[in-house]
C-alpha cells in the first residue's frame, strides 16, 4: 500500500535538475524551452529545481569534459535516492562530433550510470518530455 | 566580514558550466574571479583532423544558440580561401537565417534576463513568442537549433513563395507582440528598478577592455561589424546600429530590443528583395594554400575565425574567437561593487555563451580553499598571494 | 463528550487534517493561477485538474532518502522542520474559523489572540533562519541572513496594518473584531489602505516574488533550503502551505469581516475569502520581478510603514468621529 | 582611409621594421620580428589609434611558432604577425599596452607552451586541473591517444 503510494507519487512528481556537462547549449535551450508555455512540463508535475538535494531526475547534456567530471560525480552523489539520470542529446550518449577530442570523456555513461537516453542533436523538447515519460513508465 | 561565494560550475542562474567566485562583504561584491574550463572540449584540435565540409558541422556545434554565426563565419573564410563567389540568392537566404537567429537569440536573452530578475512571467511570454521564430527557422532549414543550412559556396535549401509569405506573417506578428511586451516590461517598476544603474561600464572601460557586441554598444560605442566590415548583403539593406548610452543592464536590454526591431526590418527587406537564381556554386575539395580572417557580427558581438590552409582537404589551423570571451574582462569590472543579487543579472547581461568562449580557451581562475580545482603547484603561490581567502566556515559543504 | 469534541477540533476540523488538505489545495490553487497568468496550464494530470499535485509532491518527498550534511548542526537541523509545522498549526487554531460563542469563549479565543497569532506567524521566519544557519551551507547562510533582514523590513508595517482594524473595533480578540465588522460592514472600507499594506507584507512574510530573496534560485541556489531534502523538505513545504492559509485567514478575519453564519456557512466564507486573498498573492507573484534586499528594506520603511501609520491615523480619526 | 593609404602610412611610419601585405580587401598583414612586437604595437596604438585587439592566434608551422595579433579598426583588419623559434618559445607580453590582451596570452601559454614574458597574471588556465605538465595540445607533434571507453553494463 505504502509502496504503491510512493510509486504513484514518484511518477506524478518528478523534479528535475538540469546539468550541463560541457554541451553546446542546444540541448540546454531545448530543455528550458520544454518549461515554457508551448510544452509546459508542469502539466506532468515536473518542476525544475535548483539544487541536487531536491531533485529526483538528473537531466544531463553534453559530452562530459574532463574538468567537470568530478563535479558530475559529486552532484550525482548529492542527489538523494531514488534518483534517475537521463542523458539528453547525442553528446551525452556517445560524444557526437566531439568524440575523440582530448578533453571529453565521450558520453555521460562513462562517468555515472544512466537510466535513459534521448537521442537527437539537439533533442527536441517533445523528445525530452517523451524521454521523461518513458522513464517514469519504467517504474 | 568578507567571505567568498562560489557561483557555479553548476548553478541555476547559469545554464552552462562556469565558475564565478565572488568575494563579498555582506551583500556587496568586493572582488570577482572567473574560472572557465568546464566546457573546454578542444574543438580547434579536432578541426585540424576534419575536412572543409565536415568542419561546417563541427563549427555549428561550437554553440547551440549562435550555431549559424560560427558556421557562417567559417564558411565565409573558406569561400575566400577557395575564391568562390556564392550566388546572390544563396547569400540572401544565408543572412536571412542569420537575422532570424539573431531574433531568436535576443528573445531568448530577454527571457533569461527576466528569469534572472525573478520575473518569470516575462520569461514565459518572450519564450512563447520565441517559438514563432523557432517554427520559421525549422521551416526554412528543417531543424530547430542546428540549422545546417550553410555549405561552402552557398546554402543547402531554397525558399518558395509560401515560405516567404509565412516568414513575413511571422515577423509582423512578432513585431506587434514585441512592441507590446517591451512596453509592459519597461513600465513594470520592480523590473526596471532591478536593472537600471546595475553593472556600469563606461565607454572608456569598454574600449580599454575590448568589449564587443551589445555590451559595447550599450556603453555608447557604435561598433558593429555589419557596418564596419559590411559582408555580403548588409551594405544593400537599410538599417542602423543600435546604441544606448546608459552603460548599464537597462541599456543592454534597450540595445537588444532595438536590434530586434532592426532585424525584423532586415528580414522583411531580404524576403521582399530575394533575387532569383541559383543558391549554391560547386566547391572544390581542396583549398589553395593561404590564410584569411573572417569577421561576423553574431548576436553577442564580433565573431572572428582565422583559417590557415596548406593546400590539402583539411585546414592547417582554425582559430575561433567567440564574442563572449572578449566580454569577460569587462564583466569582472562590472561585477565589482555590485550586490549579490545582481550577479546573475550582470553576468547574463553580456549574454554569456560559455560553450562558444570555451571551445578552447579559459581565463582567470578563481577557486581556492579546500576545493582544489586549481593545480597544486598553483595553490601554494596563491595561498601566499591572497591570505584573505580563508572561508568563514571551514567545514562548509558546497552543493556545487 | 467535550474531550471528543476538542479532539475532533484539534485533529479533523479545523485542526490538522483540514489544515493539511486545505494547505495543499491552496498550493494547487496558487500554482494553477500562476501558470494560467503565464499562459501555461499548470498541473493537469495528477488527479482531477491536477488537484493532487501538491499531495504527490509531499508523498514523494516523504519517500525519498533524507540526507543530513556532515557539517550541519544535526539536532537543530532535524528538529526545526517539525517545529515550524507545529508553530503554524498552532497559529491556525486561533483563527475564528468556526462559530465562536462570543459570550463564552473557548480556550482558542481570548482577548489578545490577534497579537499571539501575529507572533506565532513570526516564529516560522526565525525557524527558517535557524534552519538555514544550522545547515552551514554558504548559500543557506546568506539566505538566512536575508530572512532576518527582510523580517526587519516587513514586520512593523504588518503589525501596524493588522492592528489598526482592531483599534477601530476596540477589541484584541479576533472573533470580536470580526463580529464588529459583521455588524457594520461599511467600516471595512476604512481599512482598505491597511489591507493593501498587509497583503504586501504577507507576500514578504511568505517569501514569494517579489520578496523571494531568501531562496532566490538564480542568486543563491536553493537559499535557505539548499541542504534540505526528503522528509524535512516536505515538512517545510507543508509549513509554507499552512502559513499561506493562516496568513490569508488572518487577513480575511481582520479585513474582510471574518466568517459569519455558523459552522457550514462560516466554512464557505472561509474558503471564498482565503482563496480571494491567495488569488491576490498569486497575482502579485506573477506580475512582479524579484527586488533586491536593500530595496525591500527601503521599500518597507519608506512606503509601507508610512502608509501603515497613515492607516493608523485614519482609524483613530474615524474612531473619534464615531464616538 | 583606404587600404592603400593605410599601407603607405604604416610603411612610412614603421619603416623596415614591418613587411606589409594585403591579401584581400580590408585585410592587412604586418610581419614584424619577435623582438619588435611591443614597440610596433605601442606605435600603432599611439599613432593610428589601434586599440581593439580581437584575439591572438598561434600557429605551429612545424619549424616555428607563428603568432598573429588580430587588431581591428573601423575600416580595416590589422594582423600583426611574428615568428618565434621552436627551440626558445618566448615572447614579450603586450598586456601593458593593450590590457585586454591578457586572456589571449594565457591561452597561448597553455595551448602552445610559449612563455609570455612580463604577463601580469600568468597562471596556467586553459586545460583541466588534472592535465599533465608539459603537454600542449595545439602543437602539431602532439597527438591524443583516446583511452579505452567503458561499456556500461558490459565487461571491463
Amino acid at each position: 500500500m505504502l509502496d504503491k503510494l510512493a510509486r504513484w507519487s514518484r511518477i506524478k512528481s518528478p523534479w528535475i535538475l538540469h546539468l550541463n556537462s560541457g554541451a553546446c547549449n542546444a540541448c540546454d535551450i531545448e530543455i528550458v524551452a520544454a518549461l515554457t508555455p508551448r510544452f509546459d512540463v508542469e502539466r506532468f508535475g515536473i518542476l525544475l529545481r535548483a539544487t541536487p538535494r531536491h531533485a529526483d531526475v538528473i537531466i544531463a547534456t553534453g559530452p562530459v569534459t574532463r574538468q567537470i567530471k568530478d563535479r558530475i560525480i559529486r552532484i550525482y552523489e548529492q542527489t538523494p535516492d531514488p534518483k534517475f539520470v537521463i542523458a539528453v542529446g547525442a553528446c551525452a550518449m556517445a560524444g557526437c562530433v566531439y568524440r575523440g577530442a582530448y578533453n571529453v570523456m565521450g558520453g555521460l555513461d562513462q562517468v555515472i550510470p544512466v537510466d535513459m537516453y534521448v537521442p537527437g542533436c539537439p533533442a527536441r523538447p517533445d523528445a525530452i518530455i517523451d524521454g521523461v515519460v518513458k522513464l517514469l513508465g519504467k517504474l | 566580514m568578507s567571505f567568498q561565494i562560489p557561483i557555479g560550475p553548476q548553478h541555476p542562474a547559469l545554464k552552462e558550466p562556469i565558475s564565478l567566485r565572488m568575494t563579498v562583504e555582506g551583500e556587496v561584491i568586493t572582488d570577482a574571479d572567473i574560472r572557465l574550463g568546464y566546457n573546454h572540449r578542444g574543438i580547434e584540435k579536432l578541426a585540424e583532423e576534419r575536412n572543409w565540409i565536415q568542419n561546417i558541422y563541427l563549427m555549428e556545434r561550437i554553440c547551440g544558440i549562435c550555431s549559424h554565426s560560427h558556421a557562417t563565419c567559417y564558411v565565409q573564410a573558406v569561400e575566400r580561401l577557395m575564391e568562390l563567389v556564392p550566388p546572390k540568392r544563396g547569400l540572401y537566404i544565408r543572412y536571412l537565417v542569420s537575422e532570424l537567429e539573431r531574433v531568436h537569440s535576443h528573445l531568448l536573452w530577454l527571457g533569461v534576463a527576466g528569469h534572472e530578475a525573478g520575473f518569470d512571467s516575462f520569461f514565459m511570454y518572450t519564450w512563447r513568442d520565441r517559438e514563432i521564430v523557432m517554427d520559421l527557422l525549422e521551416m526554412v532549414s528543417g531543424n530547430r537549433v542546428h540549422y545546417a543550412i550553410n555549405t561552402v559556396g552557398g546554402v543547402r535549401r531554397d525558399l518558395d513563395e509560401g515560405q516567404k509569405a509565412k516568414i513575413l506573417e511571422g515577423v509582423a506578428m512578432l513585431r506587434k507582440r514585441s512592441v507590446y511586451y517591451f512596453k509592459i516590461g519597461a513600465s513594470e517598476p520592480s523590473f526596471v528598478a532591478r536593472i537600471a544603474g546595475v553593472g556600469l561600464l563606461t565607454k572608456e572601460q569598454a574600449v580599454a577592455l575590448c568589449a564587443v557586441g551589445p555590451t559595447a554598444r550599450a556603453s555608447g560605442w557604435d561598433r558593429d561589424v555589419r557596418k564596419e566590415d559590411p559582408y555580403a548583403v548588409y551594405d544593400e539593406l537599410e538599417w542602423e546600429v543600435a546604441t544606448a548610452d546608459t552603460c548599464d543592464v537597462l541599456g543592454r536590454v534597450v540595445v537588444r530590443v532595438k536590434e530586434l526591431l532592426q532585424s525584423y526590418n532586415m528580414i522583411e527587406q531580404m524576403v521582399q528583395g530575394l533575387p532569383a537564381g541559383d543558391i549554391t556554386v560547386k566547391a572544390p575539395r581542396k583549398a589553395k594554400p593561404g590564410e584569411t580572417v573572417s569577421r561576423y557580427e553574431a548576436p553577442r558581438g564580433e565573431n572572428i575565425h582565422y583559417i590557415k590552409s596548406n593546400g590539402t582537404e583539411k585546414p592547417e589551423r582554425l582559430k575561433v574567437r567567440a564574442p563572449t570571451l572578449a566580454n569577460y574582462a569587462a564583466t569582472v569590472v562590472m561585477l565589482k561593487n555590485g550586490f549579490i543579487a545582481d550577479i546573475p543579472l550582470i553576468f547574463a547581461a553580456i549574454d554569456p555563451c560559455i560553450c562558444c568562449a570555451e571551445r578552447s580557451v579559459t581565463l582567470v581562475d578563481g577557486r581556492s580553499g579546500e576545493e582544489s580545482i586549481v593545480r597544486t603547484s598553483d595553490l601554494r603561490r596563491r595561498a601566499l598571494a591572497r591570505p584573505a581567502n580563508a572561508l568563514v566556515k571551514g567545514k562548509a559543504v558546497w552543493p556545487f | 463528550m467535550a474531550l471528543l469534541r476538542t479532539l475532533l477540533y484539534l485533529l479533523v476540523y479545523p485542526g490538522l487534517i483540514f489544515l493539511f488538505v486545505y494547505g495543499t489545495f491552496s498550493e494547487w490553487f496558487d500554482r494553477k493561477v500562476y501558470a494560467r497568468l503565464q499562459n501555461r496550464m499548470g498541473p493537469t494530470h495528477t488527479g482531477r485538474f491536477g488537484l493532487l499535485q501538491p499531495v504527490a509532491d509531499f508523498f514523494k518527498l516523504m519517500a525519498k532518502e533524507d540526507v543530513v550534511p556532515e557539517a550541519a548542526d544535526k539536532g537543530f537541523f532535524n528538529a526545526l522542520p517539525a517545529f515550524g509545522l507545529a508553530v503554524v498549526s498552532t497559529a491556525a487554531l486561533l483563527l475564528p474559523v468556526w462559530n465562536f460563542n462570543l459570550a463564552n469563549p473557548g480556550w482558542t479565543s481570548f482577548s489578545g489572540d490577534i497579537i499571539v497569532i501575529l507572533y506565532l506567524l513570526s516564529l516560522p521566519t526565525l525557524i527558517l533562519f535557524l534552519a538555514a544557519w544550522s545547515s552551514t551551507n554558504l548559500f543557506s547562510t546568506i539566505g538566512g541572513a536575508r530572512v532576518l533582514t527582510m523580517l526587519f523590513g516587513y514586520e512593523v508595517p504588518l503589525f501596524l496594518a493588522v492592528l489598526s482594524p482592531a483599534i477601530l473595533a476596540g477589541s484584541w480578540r479576533l472573533a470580536e473584531i470580526a463580529a464588529f465588522y459583521q455588524a457594520r460592514p461599511v467600516l471595512l472600507l476604512v481599512n482598505v489602505l491597511g489591507f493593501v499594506v498587509a497583503v504586501i507584507a504577507v507576500q514578504a512574510k511568505l517569501e514569494r516574488t517579489p520578496f523571494d530573496i531568501p531562496d532566490a534560485e538564480t542568486e543563491i541556489v536553493g537559499g535557505t533550503f539548499t541542504e534540505y531534502s526528503g522528509k524535512k523538505l516536505a515538512l517545510f513545504r507543508l509549513t509554507f502551505d499552512v502559513e499561506l492559509v493562516v496568513a490569508s485567514g488572518l487577513l480575511a478575519a481582520v479585513f474582510l469581516g471574518g466568517f459569519p453564519g455558523g459552522a457550514l456557512l462560516g466554512f464557505v466564507f472561509f474558503v471564498i475569502k482565503t482563496l480571494f486573498i491567495i488569488f491576490l498573492l498569486s497575482l502579485i507573484r506573477a506580475l512582479t520581478s524579484r527586488i533586491r534586499i536593500d530595496q525591500v528594506v527601503s521599500f518597507s520603511w519608506k512606503i509601507l510603514a508610512p502608509l501603515a501609520v497613515l492607516q493608523l491615523l485614519i482609524t483613530i480619526l474615524v474612531k473619534g468621529f464615531l464616538s | 582611409m583606404t587600404d592603400a593609404e593605410l599601407i603607405a602610412k604604416l610603411q612610412a611610419d614603421l619603416g623596415s621594421r614591418a613587411e606589409i601585405a594585403s591579401p584581400g580587401p580590408r585585410r592587412l598583414f604586418l610581419k614584424v620580428a619577435a623582438a619588435d612586437i611591443v614597440t610596433v604595437v605601442t606605435r600603432i596604438r599611439d599613432a593610428f589609434g589601434v586599440v581593439f585587439l580581437s584575439t591572438i592566434s598561434g600557429v605551429d608551422t612545424g619549424t616555428a611558432f607563428e603568432l598573429l595579433y588580430h587588431f581591428s579598426i573601423p575600416e580595416q583588419d590589422l594582423n600583426v604577425r611574428t615568428e618565434i623559434p621552436r627551440e626558445v618559445p618566448r615572447v614579450a607580453s603586450i598586456s601593458p599596452v593593450i590590457p585586454g590582451a591578457i586572456l589571449y596570452e594565457r591561452e597561448i601559454q597553455d595551448m602552445f607552451g610559449i612563455v609570455v614574458e612580463g604577463i601580469p597574471d600568468g597562471r596556467p588556465l586553459v586545460l583541466p586541473d588534472d592535465w599533465p605538465e608539459g603537454q600542449f595540445p595545439l602543437r602539431k607533434d602532439w597527438k591524443f591517444v583516446r583511452p579505452a571507453e567503458v561499456i556500461p553494463g558490459g565487461e571491463s
